[in-house]
């Protein structure tokens, strides 16, 4: 029943995130233009939105939609990776306090508390600083900031599964341990881990450009949306197309993600979508 | 010798203004884009401690806004001959704001702290003259004569350090008294007080030995934002604020304020690492100085407001060279730059537009410090200009420690290409530690530059305390550097500040500040 | 009572292993406080006494040694930049932080419950969509964007509420009523970006907690007992959906409090969150430290207000 | 007193729909105990919830009549069918447990739904509430009723959710299979008091569940459900000693007998229940039935009266099967 009514944002959703994927894939193959290229003797304000320009320029007289496309190629990626990092980091950590259980579980959750009541924003200030300022390092960081959550989820749902029948049946025919780690119980974590995935990828991009607006986000020339949005804060009244485009853009990227992972959520939950 | 004069000053804007009321009552509302650090002015290093503190503290001389020495707490002072004896006639109606009065043993018991190597101050080094102290003989309570080991002409703005009230400090640790948070002076404002994060408070010093301050109360604003800080000043909850350029034609509309432009002490450059494989070169770094077209980063970063720089001193110093003829200058000329790399051996690689040399591409990074909007902007707008000549730049916005770690770190030679950076210049034209090859790779010279001539004239600029003199000393050693292109001098950038009408009393606008004499700012009465 | 001094225990060595490579991070971190001058008239050997006052050329081990030893005395220690007592400079900041955080957390609460239980028992109606996409929508918009957003329409554009700050000082001496009247209208703009941001989840949370329920067989009970859909809802529908929001707002309280420092920054909030950050581009360990070690303590706290709450509300955990 | 005549329920998921009840019809007379079995997915709990307008958001009644005392539930209003509730029929559920709101004490529960439907004050609620509990036999009452449902053992939570339906005083009882969750000693218990409170509050009873064995010597009349249709219904007498439809027999035979002597396989059942999604054509029995003819895969049985008494929906015992099915649209 949900699905059928909610599936409009799905639709929506799904649809707008694969245009800009897809935006971000082919225009750059298929084009020449740089970005990042201006010509420094002519530099002139901001323009505003007109046919040559859909978006307008920015202060340095570069075509925002060209470095939207551009940045979504950033802002995507370190959405992606840091996800990776997240889920990689947190299903390690979970499974490993799931699985052996005793005092290592115990050891490893009571981290995990401590780790979680450290505001993230102070981690991730202070390895940015230690760190060069980077798009390898922003994924890095963000990633290995965020997996507590998932480590929970995946440790809960193993414990949760390993002391069910199929489980000891499987061991009862003799499979490894590893194996029945792989092939059996990971898979059932799967459902609320893709959940967890998509609602971090928004909270990655988003992360990404509180960096940015720090300072220490994807450095210039090279565009993301986050720095895109922090470099038009300050033209805000005489340019305010500066700001919107990326805002925009930003704000329904990370709504889609969140729509698509509250969708699977209630999709795969089968109390909710009876 | 000088002798203070009082009054009688041409004020433009309290011509302007004349036909409003000053009101005895009012309160003058400005900001700070960061806390200070703390209230004490041997300690304290950053601007924002020293805006408060120059209106609750003062020095036995100070600046005027035609940046020119006066006696503050002295009536008069006299340098010897041989200019190592400065003597000081203190004034004698000077009291604390805790109505304890002034006398040479707080004069002298400031200096003798700065000197003393448990303060946790920088300054230090100021008053050690070729590792040598100077020395401070009290002759009476109001007589006081400082002796230097040798005749040093850039002490006396050091004298001019803000002065501390021995009675209070004589028995505290100066590291950690309450007193950095609760300061007590002899400037016309006493600290009221200062919240954490939000404001400090001062009240006019009805006790004042000059004018009687025209507003009676101070506010400063914590509002780190810039952003916020530009909606604070149009909502007139603040009266006074630099204004960015890009924002500036905003702010000219506005009916409330009134806008003042001058010329900053301060010039952008860009450091080149002269101990670089490739930057050592000077027909590769005159290429890099042809290649940038200086007016028109002033044009599109500065939007005209600022000048393009060419040697390391300001117009608006008196060590500034009248003539300017001499000064050798690289401009803009991507042919010139052109013809120069080929002369340095390199070869242009048609298919990626770039120069080559021994097959390697010339491709250099420069480092910027985050949060610079200017100088990040800049070096996109450079990196353009350098591409058009054929080399590829990179840039690397670094954290302002981190960045500093790197080009402060003893190491030679250092981890840099170029970096892009400003000097804030002081009254002293003496750039010792800027460009005397002593202070590398420990010290400000940090580029590494090394030419000998250089090094001479710097230390005979220092000793020297004629003034025509000591100017042709320093044109000299402008022409040489300008010649060397160790740095790229890029503009002086001005100042635009926006005031609210409110305000009048103001100084001439000029890098002194409007504010120059807070005593005689006043705020008109509200309608 | 004893799972919690339990919990309590538990925590503290672990909050010391945090410090500690809290403190190694940061001193992996390039820079001192020692080194940020770039000031001509400064010489390196100012710089070299004042680290050696500071003392910085002391090993990284023994540094941590000596913060933890004077913690353990209850001596936070001194800021490098400022001289002053950490312990003085975060209390004067706690405050600013506690109300920011405590009222936007009452606000989340409050807007939160009628809006997930409505959304959750009318599932799929135009309410339910219409906060459903809202909510979202606040989620996804970055904060600092929309704070300044706000900025720029309510203050500046309507002129309706003041600026940024915390209170207007010329109020010092003024009435405990008019000064509390002048710090709400300062800390409306904060609250309501904390609030656009954060209720999405809880609302989320909450509103499948109430469908989930309602297909109880409780709740069809209740019905069968002919009670009123009003009083399912709010009598036995909300007490149960009420339990696992006290579990998330007690995991979302590091969230608040470490993310109302781009609040606090924008809208030139006095709280603790910018003292921490702007010690860490000042590199002033102390203070930071100092942060690090408050603000985990208050989300320990946090946390277990968050079980005892629990415990109280649900019968299952008081009795075994 | 209850009628329920040609009931379909259906239920939607996604764009399809599947028919959970489809046209069933049996009597719940006054003073009279009334099984409905069958295994799950039979559609006997959507009778139940049906009748009381109880169905999830996505079910329906499409069709047919349930009539409540010469009043047709159908075209109550929400308002008056919550008076029903309770007041007159009651409904007790499998799970006892889940049954109880776990964060409200039972007194609470008791009172709240005693103020609801008695005109008295809370004071009187509460002495009511434990004068019930003490009927159902929870020891120490007085205390016990500030205790939470956790705090009961399965029966005992059994029991006070027939406290609380009595406390409603309603005239008919559903109870959804009551016993299901129980251990077998505790069946009986909750049986017995089934049995006991039916008489001292002359009330009639629709006892609805999976095992033949464990209701067949409590009620007056019994009805067998296969697949949201009704298979078979008649006295408990006949529907043991001389079961007509294939399905019914199964049923018994699948009854644990005390006699060790008598040999009967477990099941007669070849295969498991179909979905409802996925509903056979034809008779819905079928595929699995042991005596399945070439017709029954086309032909739908409708229920008819054989030579012992009882109904009985199956080609086997239907003469003119395609008429019937032609007017038994007719008959409605």
């Amino acid at each position: 029943m949900k699905l059928a009514k909610m599936s409009w944002s799905f639709k929506l959703s799904a649809g707008f995130l694969a245009l800009i994927i897809i935006l971000a894939i082919i225009i750059p193959m298929f084009s020449n233009l740089d970005p990042n290229g201006f010509d420094p003797n002519c530099i002139g304000e901001p323009a505003a939105p007109s046919i040559r320009h859909i978006f307008g320029t920015d202060d340095l007289g570069r075509d925002i939609l060209l470095r939207l496309i551009y940045g979504a190629r950033v802002s995507l990626t370190v959405g992606l990776v840091s996800v990776g990092i997240m889920i990689f980091v947190g299903i390690f950590v979970g499974t490993i306090a799931g699985y052996l259980g005793g005092w290592v579980d115990e050891l490893i959750m009571r981290f995990v508390d401590v780790f979680m009541a450290i505001p993230t924003i102070f981690l991730i200030l202070t390895i940015q600083i230690l760190l060069k300022p980077s798009i390898y390092n922003v994924m890095f960081v963000i990633g290995l900031t965020s997996w507590t959550g998932v480590s929970r989820l995946v440790r809960a749902e193993i414990l949760s599964i390993k002391e069910r029948p199929f489980i000891t049946a499987a061991y009862a025919r003799g499979i490894s341990h590893l194996r029945v780690l792989i092939k059996h119980i990971l898979p059932h974590a799967l459902n609320p881990i893709i959940v967890a995935s998509m609602l971090g990828m928004g909270t990655a991009i988003l992360t990404e450009s509180v960096l940015s607006y720090l300072g220490l986000g994807i450095q210039p020339p090279h565009a993301s949306w986050g720095n895109m949005l922090e470099n038009s804060l300050s033209f805000m009244i005489d340019a305010p197309w500066m700001a919107i485009a990326p805002g925009v853009l930003i704000s329904l990227t990370v709504l889609s993600l969140n729509f698509l992972g509250d969708f699977l959520r209630s999709g795969l939950n089968p109390r909710e979508s009876k | 010798m000088m002798v203070l004069v009082v009054g009688c000053k041409k004020d433009k804007s309290l011509n302007d203004w004349g036909a409003q009321v000053p009101d005895p009552n009012g309160m003058l509302n400005l900001s700070l884009s960061a806390e200070p650090s703390l209230l004490n002015p041997i300690l304290s290093t950053d601007a924002y401690s020293s805006e408060v503190i120059g209106k609750v503290f003062n020095g036995l001389i100070r600046i005027n806004e035609d940046l020119k020495p006066e006696p503050d707490l002295a009536t008069s002072y006299n340098v010897s001959e041989d200019g190592t004896i400065y003597t000081f006639y203190l004034r004698k109606d000077v009291k604390w704001h805790d109505g304890r009065n002034f006398t040479a043993e707080d004069v002298s018991f400031t200096f003798k702290t700065i000197m003393n190597p448990d303060t946790n101050t920088v300054r230090r080094s100021n008053y050690y003259i070729n590792k040598k102290p100077i020395s401070i003989i009290i002759v009476n309570d109001y007589v006081l004569k400082i002796i230097s080991p040798e005749p040093f002409a850039p002490l006396l703005m050091s004298l001019g350090i803000e002065i501390l009230p021995e009675h209070i400090l004589n028995k505290d640790d100066i590291n950690k008294s309450k007193f950095n948070f609760n300061p007590i002076g002899t400037g016309p404002y006493k600290f009221v007080e200062w919240k954490s994060g939000q404001y400090i408070k001062l009240v006019r010093n009805e006790n004042y030995f000059g004018p009687k301050p025209k507003v009676k109360e101070i506010l400063y604003k914590i509002i780190p934002d810039t952003n916020t800080n530009l909606v604070s000043l149009s909502k007139q909850e603040i009266d006074m604020a630099g204004i960015p350029a890009k924002d500036l034609k905003r702010f000219e509309k506005d009916e409330n304020l009134e806008i003042f432009q001058y010329q900053k002490l301060h010039y952008s450059y860009i450091g080149i690492n002269q101990v670089h494989p490739i930057l050592y070169d000077i027909r590769v770094r005159k290429a890099i100085s042809h290649a940038i077209n200086k007016d028109s980063l002033v044009r599109s970063v500065l939007k005209g407001k600022g000048k393009a720089a060419w040697l390391p001193t300001s117009p608006e110093l008196w060590s500034y060279p009248d003539n300017q003829n001499n000064i050798p200058k690289y401009d803009y000329s991507p042919e010139k730059s052109r013809k120069l790399l080929v002369a340095a051996g390199y070869e242009f690689d048609h298919q990626k537009k770039l120069y080559k040399k021994n097959g390697k591409e010339l491709a250099l990074t420069i480092f910027v410090p985050k949060g610079n909007k200017v100088g990040e902007k800049c070096v996109q707008i450079i990196q353009q200009f350098l591409a058009q000549v054929g080399i590829k730049l990179d840039i690397q916005v670094k954290e302002w420690r981190s960045l500093l770690k790197i080009i402060n770190a003893s190491d030679n030679p250092k981890k840099f290409d170029m970096v892009m950076l400003g000097w804030s210049l002081g009254i002293d034209p003496d750039s010792y530690s800027i460009w005397h090859s002593s202070q590398y790779p420990n010290g400000f010279n940090f580029i590494g530059y090394r030419n000998l001539a250089v090094n001479k004239l710097l230390i005979a600029g220092r000793q020297e305390v004629n003034i025509p003199k000591r100017k042709a000393i320093y044109e000299e050693i402008y022409q040489k550097i300008a010649f060397d292109v160790p740095y790229i001098f890029l503009f002086y950038p001005d100042t635009i500040i926006g005031v609210n009408k409110r305000v009048g009393g103001l100084s001439r606008p000029g890098p002194a500040g409007l504010m120059n004499r807070i005593e005689d700012v006043f705020v008109t009465k509200p309608l | 009572m004893k799972y919690i001094v339990k919990r309590v225990l538990l925590a503290i060595p672990l909050i010391i292993v945090m410090t500690f490579i809290a403190f190694l991070i940061m001193k992996l971190a390039p820079g001192d406080p020692a080194n940020m001058y770039m000031d001509p008239s400064v010489s390196a050997q100012d710089v070299i006494q004042l680290k050696k006052n500071l003392g910085f050329d002391k090993p990284v081990g023994i540094q941590y040694v000596i913060w933890l030893k004077n913690i353990l005395k209850g001596n936070m220690g001194y800021s490098y930049i400022t001289s002053k007592s950490v312990f003085a400079s975060i209390t004067e900041r706690l405050p600013a932080t506690l109300l920011l955080s405590v009222s936007s957390m009452l606000l989340i609460i409050i807007s939160t419950f009628p809006l997930g239980i409505i959304a959750g028992a009318k599932k799929g109606s135009f309410f339910d969509n219409a906060v459903t996409v809202l909510s979202f929508l606040g989620l996804s918009i970055p904060t600092f964007w929309l704070g300044l957003m706000f900025i720029l329409f309510f203050s500046l554009k309507l002129d309706l509420l003041p600026t940024a700050g915390f209170m207007n000082p010329s109020l010092t001496n003024a009435s405990f009523l008019i000064k509390a009247f002048d710090i709400g209208k300062h800390m409306l703009l904060p609250l309501l970006t904390i609030l656009i941001g954060g209720l999405a989840v809880l609302t989320r949370y909450h509103r499948s907690g109430i469908i989930n329920i309602l297909e109880m067989d409780y709740i069809k009970a209740a019905r069968a007992r002919g009670l009123s859909e009003t009083r399912i809802l709010f009598k036995h529908a909300f007490k149960n959906a009420a339990l696992p929001i006290i579990t998330i707002l007690g995991l979302s309280l590091p969230g608040l409090i470490g993310g109302s420092f781009i609040i606090e920054y924008i809208f030139s909030w006095p709280g603790m969150g910018q003292l921490g950050v702007s010690a860490i581009f000042a590199r002033d360990y102390p203070i930071l430290m100092g942060t690090i070690l408050f603000s985990s303590a208050l989300i320990i706290m946090g946390n277990l207000l968050a079980d005892i709450a629990y415990a109280w509300i649900d019968p299952r955990i008081k009795k075994s | 007193m209850l009628k329920v005549k040609n009931l379909k329920t259906v239920f939607k998921v996604g764009d399809k729909s599947t028919v959970a009840v489809d046209g069933i019809s049996f009597d719940v007379p006054k003073k009279s105990i009334v099984g409905i079995v069958g295994e799950s997915g039979s559609g006997k709990s959507v009778t139940a919830l049906s009748i009381l307008d109880l169905l999830p958001n996505n079910g329906k009644v499409e069709n047919g009549q349930i009539i409540y005392q010469d009043q047709n539930l159908q075209n109550l209003t929400k308002k008056e069918m919550q008076k029903i509730r309770g007041s007159e029929i009651g409904l007790i559920f499998q799970n006892p447990l889940a049954s109880l709101n776990p964060v409200f004490s039972i007194g609470n529960q008791m009172i709240e739904t005693i103020l609801l439907h008695q005109d008295v004050n809370k004071k009187e609620a509460k002495a009511l509430a434990i004068e019930l509990l003490k009927k159902v036999n929870i020891p120490d009452p007085e205390h016990r009723i500030n205790d939470y449902p956790h705090q009961f053992s399965l029966g005992m939570c059994q029991r006070i959710m027939i406290a609380l339906t009595l406390s409603m005083k309603p005239t008919l009882l559903i109870a959804d299979e009551p016993t299901a969750s129980l251990d077998v000693t505790i069946q009986a218990q909750i049986l017995d008091l089934l049995m006991k409170i039916k008489d001292e509050f002359d009330m009639s009873i629709l006892i609805i569940s999976h095992d033949l064995g464990v209701i067949a010597q409590f009620c007056d009349y019994i009805v067998v459900m296969y697949l949201g249709k009704i298979v078979e219904k008649g006295v408990p007498k006949e529907i043991f000693s001389n079961p007509q439809h294939p399905y019914t027999k199964a049923l018994i035979s699948a009854i644990p007998k005390p006699d060790p002597s008598a040999k009967t396989p477990v099941s007669l059942l070849r295969g498991d229940v179909p979905s409802t999604m996925n509903v056979p054509k034809g008779c819905h029995f079928h595929p699995r039935c042991p005596n399945v003819m070439p017709e029954c895969s086309a032909l739908i049985p409708t229920l008819e009266k054989v030579k012992n008494g009882s109904e009985v929906a199956c080609l086997l015992y239907q003469i003119y099967p395609s008429e019937v099915v032609s007017n038994a649209k007719a008959d409605d």
